[in-house]
Formats: structure tokens, C-alpha cells, sequence
């Protein structure tokens, strides 16, 4: 096979440059307090025979005034998690803003008409607008008028509310305004105490939109789709039409998908997703809390698959194939592989010329930092730096560290539901002796490796990186490419360099599965060889002197 | 459709805002923040915050838009920010090194009650503030106002903080409100043409709209100086464009430092660009020249050539106050019929009444919310539509749902290129808002026509 | 379908142009002679040719344009047209008072053969012409080149009438070329950003842009003077823009004068204007003023910003050879792929040569007629379609048949406002080529996407 | 009925002003020559008792250098009188610039599939593109060659050429190609020889077209069309959409329109037009050649109509019902009159307030300037002056004086057809007697009463204006709306005047008919009172001083 991960061959330094005066930069300016906690979250990557990582500092307290990449546990709940499923009127209680930019600024694509009622509220922004007054005496009415005005406009069959920071602070009970509302209305209405302020970053976000969905949802009916090999995907949230790829492939391959958390989802989906056979993990990060308490309630096991970039999305598939060990399943999986992968190896090779041995950097949440590495390995390209904008140590350093990791004081007030086995709905997909034989064969159950055993010892591995550390890495390397967001994308390219936006694709994609890397292959082409990158300085800037005054006769 | 649950059937909303006109204070702090040269931004609050401000920013402006903040966690949020922005602001003039920082509050400081003059007075007596630079605020409740609120106390905040009285100067201060960087540059190019020295502030030109040379820097060129802050206070007079975002700045350098103040429309269009020219001019006691005449006049040239296909169109407007007021004086010297107006800000009776008399000839199917949603606006829309569109990047799913032909304009356009560059106010400004909406008329036109109809000449 | 009978099978022409891509020398004549101040282009010829240059130039520029005719009748026709020319001389100073006339011939007098500096010679001779008015002409037989051709002609005429040698002074000659009024002003505004005073011939700006005042004026304010044509000969340089267009006009002055002459694209787009500024500031021995990288900084970092969206785009273009070589260059400078183009006027090899050099890398689709017409340019369209169009107004029949978007540009547009007061040369005239381009492609874009794909931020 | 034709009460004089004087003020600066001639063609209205007119001097050379509104010959052929007919592929032989510039601007709209074969070119430029190797060696090569690319390309059942000026004096014989390849190519192939040069204005080329057509096309189908009351309309050019607007009167009334010449025309209409049972006569001046010449050949009677306004559309159908004299037809057509008014009355009235009393100069063409003069009476709006373009004495005297008028040099040249009733073809549709007794009812065949008779005594008629007469008309009469052509618009407008177009209409229309006036009323009320006239002076401009300083406190 032409695509292969060649970043391992490297050499295992960072170009040759002390990696310690390297990261010495890089906090030399800090204050002594700032830079000794920065110092624990820039780590030069060592990779242990027995895979273990060096410690990475991380889901701490971003420094105030640093500037870093992150949001609030408010993004990470209503605009990471519940954003992307259509059909829940998701009610913003707060101030204006924060509905306001949570409003179809993440690029979740839905398909409505697949639902029978075509419901989409997708498209809306709803939100209690709270003023001085509710802020004085309170927000509880307002909010029990508001989702009966979504009730009595928009019919839905469930309603969601959002708290934002002030919610917490004045004491309003959301969660009792919700069972209110439930009661009478009769649809689902659930909220979730995301205030903007709590944990460290989205992340808190995540594990509180977990535990509501989780809580509020999966398991509310129990009515099992046909199909042989079904199966959720978890923490793929249809960004660009990456689930529509996937969805693609799991169609050809004979899979039954029953709910993905959250691209192209209804929440019928949610409800009956404890149907399935497994559960696949994308974004670890993000949604792997949901994965573990359906483990746990209903006995569906998880693993970790990765569909960002071809090879990785074939391994993806056996791997499935092999906790199902059917052999027409096997069969119809390799089947597509085989019929996929042509066209995806042809446009590598084209485009690999332009772009091997270029360099890229990777800052971004909580799983594509990692995936993409992927992707541009198959481009002949290498990374030199990456860094997650919100993950926890398991991201890193892999699972297999949980047990060693401390919380602190910001997360432990971020509920870990008490989840037990359904006494009637439990049911272990797979016994303890099955699961050694599928370990064996590399179905590694409720396991993440994490990112750095597959990046290259020497790389530069940041959490969190702040603006003042972008700054540096910038001049430092001169990577061909750097990923990141919005927020950092014209700041990067004001040096000359071209950056793609691993949130939004640069409203590109997908960049999943196996149409997704020729996209991305085309895009990174595009990237890294615009002539616009030459065209920074003036013909007078380069080439000053005044000729004399004749020259033109 | 886009928006498939939307009825003509308007039900009385209270609580629920659906699809806001509007949104919060701390924005429009950073966005006028922005206009001072070497100024971050600080959003004293949660992260979340920041990063919603500088991504929307960045989205609308497709430049670098840098601020800092708080981040605030759960201890924060029970015990106060203070150790925050003290943090914060040692942090930032260490490592980032800017002039000043500009510091805004959110609902969640606000909600707290953090004292901000205070923590800045104890950042300045604990020596975290640097000799020559500043810390200056304003109080941005988010759940007061809309951005344009946060805009003009942000904007008023570098009078308060700033302006000192001295000596009469001959320069005049211009206060442009919440318009694009191009706006201000043209803003201030007019006065410049008629031999006025003028300090405009804030002044976001060259800061979001800047060049691309291969080297960033987190300081761009652009913006008002603190020095000419100090001056403005000395000024001949003060020109605020704009009641909502610019009056409150103007109106408190007349009360601070007797700089008598003018406010006006936004200069969007001929007759309020005719009034800004006209103000300035006995402002300054100048004559206007010919150079501005020539653009006036090449204007209403323009208006009488392409008066028939814009004359009585119905349109829909959804916008900030300011920018409402003045384009519906200019459609409706154009001879258009704005018909629907929305804007999410609470703007107050005043405005609501200027603008019912800016409409008094539009008809009898006006329909204006003060504050209204988007939701409410295209209600009205299914009811009878309207033959254009104006306003910001959300509009677009009105215009595809109803097929309407749909001008962007105000804030945020987050998917065309051209506001950072081109202004719409000021006479050249009126052109290209012309060449705007004929564009979107005249392509529906053709569109619509039959084969038959087709016309080589317009 | 509006060109129903055009099909993708193509035929050998050699003797039927059907949709010409060009039009005849009298024209450009006259467009250009409207470039002096106080001057009356007169058409030496049948009144039916003044009475289409004025419509169609009326069409394009929504002015009045002003000119006269020598209204051969058939006698004159047979006897020559001595007689009328004579006559007119006679009535136009009489009623009108230009100050100069700009005589060009047509078809009718050239096949004739009237010796138009004989007649003008015995206008003077005979004490039609009053002192310190000038009559000048130029030979624009339409059976030869193109409008362009004629606006060469006319503009090489007022250098071998009017240019004087002198001692040199630290002026620079411009000569704009084929191209709008805003062009002109546009080119003269870049060179006082440099400081550099120039003559700018002719000069258009102000004379079919200008004002709607209530006074109507036969002749504007605009305009290269006489004087200031007889002083050009005296300048430093001269720096002629588009090779068909205005080398013609710029070699006679170096032969004429000895005045030094550069020769280059239009400045259309970021190189172009790059190569026109550089020229300039080494011809005038200054330096680049900061103003102007602000504007070519801004349109890299435009270029980059919206590069996705153009990046690949495949281009039909049809055109004048001056602007086509430019467009050229600006679009492959974006990435993007001119594929098909078209000039109808017989350009000549080494135009084709350099046309074919600057699209090296447009791909192996490319397909170039010098000279083409509209109908064959449809046809490859029919074998094989292009992402956008660009070219005046008539092309709008092409891009309505086979639904491709459109940007109209050169000459003429006959039913869309913005060109006659924001330029297309120069940085910021690439930023509006830029915004008209992405305007195209997006509105497609978001037309054809589904509801599912629609975005909201690009 | 509300509409009528105020003007007639006018006071009989220009507001009162001197008018002799105001004719010195617009010649008192012309040379004396010049001055001479244009004398005779300004001339100040008389209506006598048995409705002379005073003579005005018409179609006669314009003076050089005096800047007129007039094109030329080939203008007048095949812009004008050819170009509609939208099946004709019309090549015009010369150099490129006359094609062009008659390319898709005359707003000829044609309805390509009401045609079998659907056929249409007028959206297409054919040109020989002559080059100086053909005017050196001559074109005819090149024309014959471009005839058979034409043919190649197209397969159109008819050809038909247009010589500009060289041709005529390099000699090419464009007939003699015509001939041969009508004969190679079994099509209809003719030519018509309209250089530019050629006459005095337009005038010339719509007798050459005349000529040609009646020559080539009429009577070559002897097929009849179905229908009760056959009648062709003539002189109606279907400027947007006016043809149409006059189709759908004409079936709504059960007449059966056999030919248009020449909007909306298909060349097989022409072919059998003779089968018609009577020409109507829209624009006299362009058309009545073949008006003429038809009923000598076939003894097919005209008589002038006028669809442009209310009261006039319901005269000239009147007119038409008489004519045909069946019960039937009559009660129809006064039942569509009856339908149609309402609607026209009601926006008359709407718009009359603020129209009434304004008052218009038209200089346009050669029938215009007289029909539109009854639209602006309906709308209570005065005709100060008005004037031809390219008219003859008839046009504005009226056809009494046709014996009078000489021909002079520039005209002589121009062929007049000798024409004999057709052996075969030859049917007059109307007695002597019957012919009387129509006549006592007002339809007066043959017979148009020209401009002036109906317009008031006093108001100013100028023949050919130039742009010299017309500033000062301006000057001293500051009119509220001034109709002409595009080449007037800008310069009327700069004054602060609107100009109306009545070539193209502005791009608006239709303005005949029913429809058409009240299209028309709403347009002039647009125009009479759009704001943007009001916006000429700045407020610097109208109050300069300047206020003190501290105004502002």
C-alpha cells in the first residue's frame, strides 16, 4: 500500500535544534510562576519501549491573560455536543451572546429529511435574552415562559436548556423548571448546568452534556433496529459531512449505524442507542463518558477507531469486522477497501510530490491534533509540534495512565454520575474469554493509545499553547502549515504561512474516510503551494535601489 | 428550506428570543478596544467569552483579533475575579507589552459585582502596571444593551479615562461608532479633504483590516494614540455619528471637558453624508471643496441614472440602530419603501420614533420591532414578502428560504469579501451601497425575466 | 435559450464574424478625444456612425456624450468631403466654442481618401479655426484593427500634434490606455501618492463621470489641457499602459520628443501594479510612499484570505487585447485557469505570443482566437463549460444559456452601474475585481448547494 | 370617459412668451447660412379652419458640425425596419462597427416559438468584418463566402444583406451575390443597398427597406390564414413588448393579425400579408411605402391607427370595426373597450394629481412625437414643442400635403418602386362607393392628418433639432420632462430634467395599448416626481455661511 505513516522513520529531533533551549523560548519571557506550571505542558516527546510517554501537564487552569486557544464548559456542552442534533430545541438560558455564537458557527451538517418528521432546528438560535431585571429577582419564570413559547411555536419533542454563567451565580433551578415543563408538556425537557465558568476549558462542557444525555435520554426506548451489525459512532459530529463519508462506508460495508454522538443525529437516535452491538469512539476526549456508562448500564462494549485519513480508516474497519468476526461481514469490508483505496492512493501520489517533507503543526482539541497526523503522514509531510487545545492526560499519554491521573479542584465539581448495571436492560455483548481473543487480534476495548506513542520521539508536544508560544514555534520553525481555529488562523498567516482550521475545515471537507483524504490531500496541495505565499513583498522592497532616470530609453 | 418550522402565524413571544438582531455588550467593548493603538482587549470573565468575541470578530474581519482574558473558573466566579485580573494584567504587560490594556466586564463579573476601578487601582499600586501604560474599563453587562451598548461604553470609556481639557485646538473629534475600518478611513479622508485635522476614535483602520507583508504583529499601525485620547479634550468640537454607539463618548467629553458635540447619523448616504460634510464644515468654519462636491454630485448622478429600477421596491431591513436610521433615510430618498426594520437592540422609544418619521412615506404596511428578532422578521415575511434584503450574513437564510435578493450589510458578514475594504458611508459609500442593491435587483431582474424579455441595456 | 442556434460544432470560418468581440476605430476615437479638455470630437463621415459612437458610449457611461459629424450625404460621398468638414469647422466654433477639435475619419472618408490635414490646413488658411483653437485629427478607418485601434490613433495624434521638446522638467507622461474614467483617476492618484506630478493623456475622469449639478456643461471639467499636451514633450518619461492602447502614442513622444518611454500591462491586478509602481518610482527617482503598501498589502492578504474559493477556477474571457493580457496575469496569479479567450481585434502575433506565455500554466484546455469572436468563444463553451465568465455586457447571453457566472468588465457594459466611479486598475482596483469575482462564484456556490451543505461562514 | 385630451384648451400660446422671439433665441447664433435654413424648420403652430398647418421644412440635409439627433440610412433599414424579424439571418456587409452597434439595441422583443421552427437571430451579429484588403480588392468574395457560412452554420430559410458606406463605393454588387446565392443555396437571399450616406437621415433606409421587402418577401405565399377580419399592422416595431400588448387587444377583440411589420415578425408573415384584408398604419413614416405599394399590387387598403394611449387605442379599434362593418365585431370590440378602461381610468386618476399641469417637449422619430403626445394629455400633462426626427412634410402637415412636397437631390436617389396591380393577385377589398360611405364614419383610408393639426396653436415645432436648439429650449422653458433618445437622455438630465426615452422606452414598457398607458403613467409618474431632482444643491451650496463655532454647544 502507497500511504504510509513515514513520520516514525524521522529522525527523532526536532531539526536538529536543542529541543531543551527550544522549549527555553519558549518560557523565557513568562513570569517565574507562569513559566514553571507552562513548563509541565511542553513536553519533547519520548516514547518508551513499553510505549509509556513522558507526563504531560494538562486539563489545568488556563493562565488569565496568556491567550490561549480555549472556550467554556458552555461551548463544549450546547455547541460541541448537543449543537449537532437537529431535532431538540436547544434554549440558550443567559445573557444574548452566548446563543448568539453558538448560532451555526460550527458547521455541523444534518440531514432532516432523513428523520420522518424532517424536524431541524439546527438553523435556530433560541435563548431567554435575559436582562438586569431576571439578573435581580431571577430567571426562572422567564425561562418556564420561554420553552412554553418553543413548545407552542415549534412543537418539538424535546427541549434542552443551556445554562450560561449567570444562571449559576443567581440561583435559578433550571433542572426544576425543566422537570416542570416536562410534566407539562409532555416531551422531553432536560437541562444542563454548562455555566461558562466551570472546569478549565469545553471539556467540562462534554462530560456535563454527557451525563444529561446519558441521564435524559439513551435507554428511553428500547426498540431495536433491524440490522445485524449495529453499531454507534461516537464523538463524530458530521463537521464538513465527515458522517455522511462515514455513513457512506458503513452502508458498503453492511454496517447498521443506530445513533451517532452527535453529526447527523436525531435524538430517537440517543434514545435507543443502547441497542446496539458497539460502541466506536472518534473523539475520545469528547464523548468517551457516554461510551463508559452505557458500558457499564447496558454492557455495550467500546473501542477507539479512527477514520481521519485512509490507512487509518481501513484499520478502522477490520477492526470492526473482527469484533464481529463474520466472514461476509470480513469480506464486504475488504471488499470496500479494496474498491475505495485506488482512487485515494492515485491522488496521493499526484499530490505527494508538492508536498513530501513539508512540516506542519498541530494545535486543536481533543482527538484531531492526533488523527490528522494521519493525513499529512500520507502526504509525505511530518509534524513537528502538536498540542490539544482541552484534552487530559489520557489523550496524550493513553489510557493506560487514568488510574495516575489527579483531579483537581476545577473538575471535581464536574458530576461523575453513579451509573449501575439495568437490572432488566444489561447485557454483556462480550465475555471476558472473547475479549482476549479479540484483544489479541487488536480489538482493544475501552482503550486510546493516545497521541504521543505515535508521534515521533523529539517532537514538541504543548497543551493548551498560548499566543505568546504560537509566536515563538512560528519563528522558531517556519512550519509549511499550522492547524488550529479561527481565532488563530489570520494570526499565522500574517507571518506567510498558511493555516487550515481544524474546527471549521475552513469550511472545506470532509475530510473523513476515504473521500475525505482526497479532499484533504487536494486542499493541503492547494495550502502549501498558493502562489500567494510569494507574492509578500514588493518589487521596491526587494530590490530597493533607483535605477537611473534613462534606463527606460 | 433552511428555517422549515417558520409560519406566518405570529404568535405574542415574551421570553423566547428566536434568531437574535443583536448580540452582547463585550463584543462591541473589544471591537472598539481594538481602535486604539497598542490595546488588548481584556474580557474580564469566563474564557468562553473571549474566544465567542475574537472568533465572530475574526470571522467578520478574516484578521488577527487578539485579546486576553480573566478566566474565570468556578473559584473565581464565587470569590471574584480580582486575583484574576491582577494575574492577568502582570501577565499581559510582561509578556505581551502593549500601550494599554482596555479591560470590559461580562455578565459574570458583572453578576459578581468585581469593582473594576479598584483592581486596577491595586494593579497600579502593586506596581503590575508598567510606567506609561494604562488599564482603563468599562462595564459591559451582557444582559443590558446589545453590542452596540458595549461599543459606545467602551468608546465613551477612553473620554472618561483620556480626554483632558486644554487650550482650544483647531482639531475637531470625530466618534465614527460601530462601523468597518474602511468606514473610518473614509470618515476621516472626508474631513482630511476639507483641510480638517481630526482625531477619530476608536479607529480600527489598518488594525482589522490591515495588509499582508509576511510579518504579524500583534500591534498593528492603526488606532488612536492615548496622546491624541489626552487632546481630544481640547478639541473645537465633537462630531458623534451615530445616538447609540456615539453620542454617550460625545456627550461626556462636552460634560468633561466643554467640547461642544454634534450628533448625527451615521453619514450613510447622501442627505446624512450631506450633514456630516455640512457640520464639519461650520464646525470648522471651512469651505467644502470641489473634490467633495465632484463625489457628491457624481452620487446623485447616479441615483437619478438608476432611480427606475429601485424606485418602490419594498425592503426588509434588519440592523443596529444607528445603521438602520441612515439607511432607511437614504432607501427612502432613493424612493424605496423600507418596509420591515428589526433591530435586536433596545434602542428605546426615541429611536423607534425617528424612525417612524424617517418612514412617515413608506406606507401603511411599516412594520418596525424595537427590539424584534430575526424570527418575528421573517414572519412578517411570509405574510407578504419583500423585493430585497439587507443586513447582516444571517439574513442569507431568509433570502434563500423566501428567494429574495439579499444586500449584506452591517455586522457580522462572515461569508463575502469587501466590507474591510470599500466603506459604505461618506458619498463614494453611498455608491457602492447603490451599486449594491442594483447588483441584487437587477440580477433577480434578469433572472426572472423571460427569454423574451431579456434586455441587452439597463 | 437566447443563442438558440449555437451549437459545439464548429465550423470553419473565414469570411462571417457572428458576435464580434470588437468594434470599429472611430469609436475609440472618440472616447479618447473626449479626453481633452474643451474639446468636441467631430466624425468625419456619415451621421450614422456619430449617432452609434454616442449611443453606445451613452450606454456605457450614462453621460452625455458630445460630439459632431461632417453628415456626408451621398454627394459628398462622390465629391468628397471637403466641403462639410469645412462647414462643420465653421459651425462648431461659431455655436459651440470648444476649444479644440478633435477630427477623426470613418470608412466612408478613408475609402474616399480626404486629406483631412489638407481641409484642416485651408480651415485655417481660410480663418474658420479662431486663435488659440486647434483643430487635430487622427486617420481611424474602420476596415482596419479596433476600437482600440482608434483610440491609439486618436491618443498618438495628440503627441504629434501638441507635444514640444523642451527643457526637462520633472513631469512624468501617463498614458492610461483603453480603460474608465475612475482608471484614470485611479492611475493619476497612485503617482501624487508618490509625489510625482504627471501628465495624464488622454484623461477622461470628470468628463464622463462627472456630476449631476442642475448645470449641464457641453464641456466638463476634466480633460488633459493643450497645454499641458504641448508641455509633455518636456517630461521625464512616459509611462504607457497596454501595449495596443497606448504604445503607439508613447513611442511618437520618445521619437517626437525624446522623451524615454516604458511600456507595460495595464496595471491591472497585484503584478501589473507592481511593475506600474515600480516603474514609476524608478522613472520619477522616489521612494514608495507606506500609503500605497497598505493598499498592495491589503490585497495580498485579501488574495489570501478568499484564495479557496478561486483557487482552480476555470475562466472564459473575452475581451480587449490590453486587458485581457492583464486579466491574464491577476487571475493565474490567483490560481485560477484562464481557459478560453477571445479579442476581436487583430492583435498580432507577439500579443498572442506573450498572451500564451503569461497562461503557461493555465492547463492543456487552453484555447486563444486573436482575433475571435463570441460565437466561437460559445462554442467551446458548448464542447466544454468554464467556472466564470468575464467580459462586457454582451456576454450576458452566454452566461444565461449556459448558466455560468458572470463578472462583467472592459468595454462596453450597457446595463450595470460601479464602473465609472470605482476603478478596476491598481490595488484597490484588484480588490474590486476580487470582491466582483468571489461575489460570482459564491452566489453559484450557495445557489447550488443544497440546504445540507448551505453555510453560513465562508 | 375621464381621459381626453386636455391640451386642445390650451391658451394657444407657448406660456405666454414671445414667439417670434424665442425663434431668435434659438437661431441668433448660427451662422447666417445655417440660420437661414434652420428657420424654415422651426415653425410656430397655426391650425387653420379647414386644418392647414403652417409649412415646415423636413427631410432635408442636417447642417454639419450642427450636432442632430439623426443616424443614418442603414439605421433606418436594418436597425429599424428589418431588424425585428427574427428569422432573417441579416449579415451587414463592411467593417464591423455598423453590426455591432445595431446589435440587440433597439429592444425589438419576438416571440421565437410562436414560429414552427422556432427560429431566431436577432440575438445574433453577422458582419462581413470587411477589412482593407476588401475595400483595396473588393468584398464580394468575402460576402459570398460569408452568405455560405451563414448558410452552413444556421440553415435559415432566409439571408439577407446590408451594404455600409465602402460598399457602395468600392462597387461591390451585393444583388448580383444575393441572386447567385439565393440560386446556390435554395433560400431566400437579397440585398439591400443602405450606405449610411445615403438620403438625409434614417428616412432613406426605411424606404430601402420598404422597397426590399416588397420586392423579395411580399406576395410569395399565397396561403390564406384562417380568420374573420385579416389585417396586418404596420409601422409597430415591438419595442418592448408594444407589439404584443396590441396582439392580445387584437385576438381579445377576434381580429386575426396576419402580419407585423415588423415586431414580433416571422418572414412568412410578410410572404402572405397581401391575403390580408386591411394594413393598419402604426408609425406612417417608416412604412407607408409598402403600405402604398400594396394596394396598388393587391388592392389592399390602409389606414392609419394609433395604439399609443387609451382614448386612441379605443378610436383606432373603432376605426378597424367600422371598417369590417359586422355587428359581431363591433359589440366585441366595444366590449373589450368596456373591459379595458376601468383599470386605465382608475391609474389615470390615481396619477393625474400629481401629473396635471406638467409639461413635455418631445423630439423623437417620425411618429412618436406626435402619438405620444396623446399620452401626456391624459395625463393632463401640455406639449410645448415637439418635433421629428426624420419626417417628412406629410408627418407633420398631414398626408393633404403630399402634391406639394418636393423631392430634392439627397432623396431623389432613393428608388420609388414602379408597382402595377398584380394580373392574378389584384382584389381591391373596398369600392368607391362603400370606400365613401367608411369615410363618412371616419375611416379615412390613405389618409394621415399629421402631427400638427393636433397639436395647439402656438406650441413650437422643430424639425430635426440640434443640441444647440435644444439647451436653449431647456433654457427658456424648463419643461418637466423632455422625450428623445439615448444620446439626449444625459444631457436633458444634467439640467435636472428627466428625459424619457422614446426609442427604447428606458428598458420599460410596453406603453401601447391598454396595459401600455397604464405602464406609462405610472413611469411618467415616476419620473415627474422622483426625489433625486431635488437633491442638486448641497446644504453648503443652498445656506453657505458659515454658523459660528460654538453652535454645537
Amino acid at each position: 500500500m502507497a500511504i504510509s505513516a513515514e513520520y516514525k522513520d524521522a529522525d527523532g529531533v526536532l531539526e536538529g535544534k536543542d529541543l531543551e533551549g527550544v522549549r527555553r523560548r519558549l518560557l523565557e519571557k513568562y513570569p517565574p510562576k507562569v513559566a514553571r506550571k507552562r513548563d509541565k505542558q511542553i513536553v519533547v516527546n519520548r516514547v518508551g519501549e513499553d510505549g509509556s510517554v513522558p507526563v504531560v501537564m494538562s486539563n489545568v487552569r488556563t493562565v488569565p491573560g496568556l491567550i490561549s486557544q480555549r472556550g467554556c464548559c458552555y461551548a463544549g456542552c450546547k455547541g460541541v455536543v448537543l449543537g449537532p442534533t437537529r431535532d431538540i430545541v436547544n434554549i440558550t438560558h443567559g445573557p444574548v451572546g452566548c446563543g448568539f455564537y453558538s448560532w451555526l458557527t460550527r458547521r455541523n451538517q444534518t440531514d432532516p429529511d432523513s428523520s420522518p418528521d424532517g424536524h431541524n432546528f439546527m438553523t435556530y438560535c433560541f435563548t431567554t435574552d435575559m436582562q438586569d431585571e431576571e439578573i435581580i429577582f431571577g430567571g426562572e419564570k422567564k425561562l418556564r415562559l420561554a420553552i412554553q413559547e418553543a413548545y407552542d411555536n415549534f412543537k418539538p419533542k424535546a427541549i434542552a436548556v443551556f445554562s450560561t454563567c449567570p444562571v449559576g451565580l443567581i440561583g435559578d433551578d433550571v433542572h426544576a423548571v425543566c422537570r416542570e415543563m416536562k410534566e407539562k408538556l409532555g416531551i422531553n425537557v432536560f437541562g444542563f448546568s454548562c455555566e461558562g465558568y466551570k472546569g478549565v476549558s469545553q471539556s467540562a462542557g462534554h462530560h456535563i452534556a454527557n451525563n444529561g444525555i446519558f441521564t435524559h435520554v439513551v435507554g428511553t426506548d428500547d426498540a431495536v433496529p433491524e440490522g445485524d451489525f449495529k453499531i454507534n459512532l461516537l464523538g463524530e459530529y458530521n463537521i464538513g459531512g465527515d458522517a455522511f463519508e462515514i455513513e457512506r462506508i458503513f452502508e458498503a460495508c453492511g454496517l447498521t449505524l443506530v445513533a451517532t454522538y452527535s453529526g447527523n443525529s436525531s435524538i430517537e437516535h440517543f434514545a435507543r442507542s443502547h441497542t446496539a452491538d458497539l460502541n466506536l469512539i472518534m473523539c475520545h476526549r469528547s464523548i468517551n463518558y457516554v461510551a463508559e456508562m452505557m458500558e457499564t448500564k447496558f454492557g455495550l462494549p467500546w473501542i477507539k477507531v479512527n477514520f481521519i485519513g485512509a490507512a487509518a480508516t481501513a484499520k478502522s474497519l477490520r477492526k470492526i469486522a473482527a469484533y464481529f468476526d463474520d466472514p461476509a461481514l470480513s469480506e464486504r469490508v475488504e471488499a470496500v477497501i479494496a474498491a475505495e483505496l485506488p482512487a485515494v492512493e492515485a491522488e496521493a501520489a499526484a499530490v505527494r510530490p508538492r508536498t513530501e517533507g513539508k512540516r506542519a503543526m498541530l494545535f486543536v482539541g481533543g482527538s484531531r491534533a492526533h488523527h490528522y497526523q494521519e493525513l499529512f503522514a500520507e502526504l509525505g509531510m511530518k509534524t513537528l509540534s502538536a498540542g490539544y487545545e482541552f484534552a487530559h492526560r489520557d489523550d496524550y499519554e493513553g489510557r493506560r495512565v487514568l488510574p495516575d491521573i489527579k483531579v483537581d479542584a476545577d473538575s471535581r465539581n464536574i458530576q461523575e454520575l453513579e451509573v449501575h448495571p439495568d437490572p432488566e436492560r444489561y447485557r454483556p455483548r462480550v465475555d471476558a474469554q472473547r475479549a482476549e481473543t479479540l484483544a489479541a487480534k487488536g480489538v482493544d476495548f475501552a482503550d486510546y493509545a493516545g497521541m504521543m506513542p505515535e508521534m515521533p520521539a523529539g517532537a514538541l508536544v504543548i497543551d493548551d499553547i498560548s499566543h505568546h508560544e504560537t509566536e515563538k514555534m512560528i519563528a522558531l520553525f517556519k512550519p509549511d502549515i499550522f492547524c488550529a481555529g479561527i481565532k488563530e488562523k489570520y494570526v499565522i498567516q500574517k507571518h506567510g504561512i498558511p493555516l487550515k482550521q481544524l474546527h471549521s475545515y475552513d469550511y472545506g471537507g470532509p475530510y473523513a474516510g476515504f473521500k475525505g483524504a482526497i479532499n484533504f490531500y487536494q486542499e493541503i496541495d492547494r495550502m502549501v503551494n498558493s502562489r500567494v505565499w510569494g507574492y509578500l513583498k514588493a518589487p521596491w522592497q526587494k530590490n530597493p535601489e533607483l535605477a537611473a532616470k534613462y534606463a527606460f530609453e | 428550506m433552511l428555517l422549515r418550522h417558520t409560519t406566518a402565524d405570529i404568535k405574542e413571544r415574551k421570553a423566547l428570543t428566536v434568531n437574535p438582531a443583536k448580540t452582547c455588550q463585550p463584543i462591541g467593548a473589544m471591537y472598539a478596544a481594538l481602535g486604539i493603538h497598542g490595546c488588548l482587549p481584556h474580557s474580564h470573565g469566563s474564557q468562553g467569552c473571549y474566544a465567542y468575541h475574537r472568533s465572530t470578530l475574526t470571522r467578520h474581519y478574516k484578521e488577527p483579533v487578539m485579546a486576553a482574558t480573566s478566566a474565570f473558573t468556578e473559584g473565581a466566579s464565587v470569590f471574584g475575579g480580582q486575583a484574576n485580573l491582577l494575574q492577568a494584567i502582570d501577565n499581559i504587560f510582561t509578556v505581551y507589552e502593549p500601550e494599554v490594556i482596555a479591560v470590559h466586564t461580562t455578565c459574570l463579573s458583572e453578576t459578581i459585582g468585581d469593582d473594576i476601578p479598584q483592581i486596577v487601582n491595586k494593579a497600579k499600586a502593586d506596581g503590575r502596571i508598567p510606567e506609561g501604560k494604562y488599564v482603563f474599563h468599562a462595564n459591559t453587562p451582557s444582559y443590558v444593551g446589545s453590542h452596540v451598548t458595549g461599543f459606545a461604553s467602551m468608546t465613551k470609556a477612553m473620554v472618561d479615562y483620556f480626554a483632558e481639557s486644554g487650550p482650544r485646538s483647531r482639531t475637531i473629534n470625530l466618534i465614527p461608532g460601530f462601523v468597518e475600518p474602511a468606514d473610518m478611513t473614509e470618515i476621516r479622508r472626508l474631513a482630511t479633504e476639507m483641510g480638517i485635522s481630526a482625531i477619530l476614535f476608536p479607529d480600527t483602520a489598518r488594525v482589522l483590516n490591515g495588509p499582508l507583508t509576511g510579518k504579524y504583529r500583534m500591534f498593528p499601525e492603526g488606532g488612536v494614540t492615548i496622546d491624541q485620547l489626552r487632546q481630544s479634550g481640547a478639541s473645537v468640537g465633537s462630531i458623534a455619528l451615530g445616538a447609540l454607539a456615539s453620542a454617550p463618548a460625545g456627550l461626556a467629553m462636552d460634560a468633561k471637558c466643554k467640547v461642544p458635540c454634534a450628533v448625527l447619523n451615521l453619514p450613510i448616504g447622501l442627505h446624512d453624508t450631506d450633514l456630516f460634510v455640512d457640520t464639519l464644515r461650520r464646525m470648522a468654519g471651512v469651505n467644502v471643496p470641489e473634490t467633495i462636491d465632484l463625489e457628491r454630485g457624481q452620487l446623485v448622478d447616479a441615483i437619478s441614472d438608476w432611480h427606475p429600477y429601485l424606485y418602490g421596491k419594498r425592503v426588509g431591513l434588519v440592523g443596529d440602530p444607528d445603521q438602520l436610521l441612515a439607511l432607511s433615510r437614504f432607501l427612502t430618498a432613493l424612493d424605496m419603501r423600507p418596509v420591515y426594520l428589526v433591530t435586536g437592540s433596545p434602542a428605546g422609544k426615541k429611536f423607534e420614533e425617528q424612525l417612524r418619521e424617517t418612514l412617515a412615506d413608506a406606507g401603511d404596511d411599516l412594520r418596525i420591532a424595537v427590539p424584534g428578532d430575526m424570527f418575528l422578521f421573517h414572519q412578517w415575511i411570509k405574510e407578504r414578502s419583500v423585493d430585497l434584503l439587507m443586513g447582516n450574513t444571517y439574513l442569507k437564510y431568509i433570502a434563500r428560504d423566501e428567494d429574495i435578493p439579499f444586500v449584506r450589510c452591517g455586522f457580522p458578514i462572515l461569508d463575502r469579501m469587501g466590507h474591510s475594504y470599500f466603506p459604505t458611508v461618506g458619498y463614494r459609500g453611498a455608491l457602492r451601497l447603490l451599486e449594491k442593491m442594483l447588483d441584487a435587483v437587477l440580477d433577480r431582474k434578469e433572472r426572472d425575466s423571460s427569454d423574451i424579455e431579456f434586455e441587452l441595456v439597463l
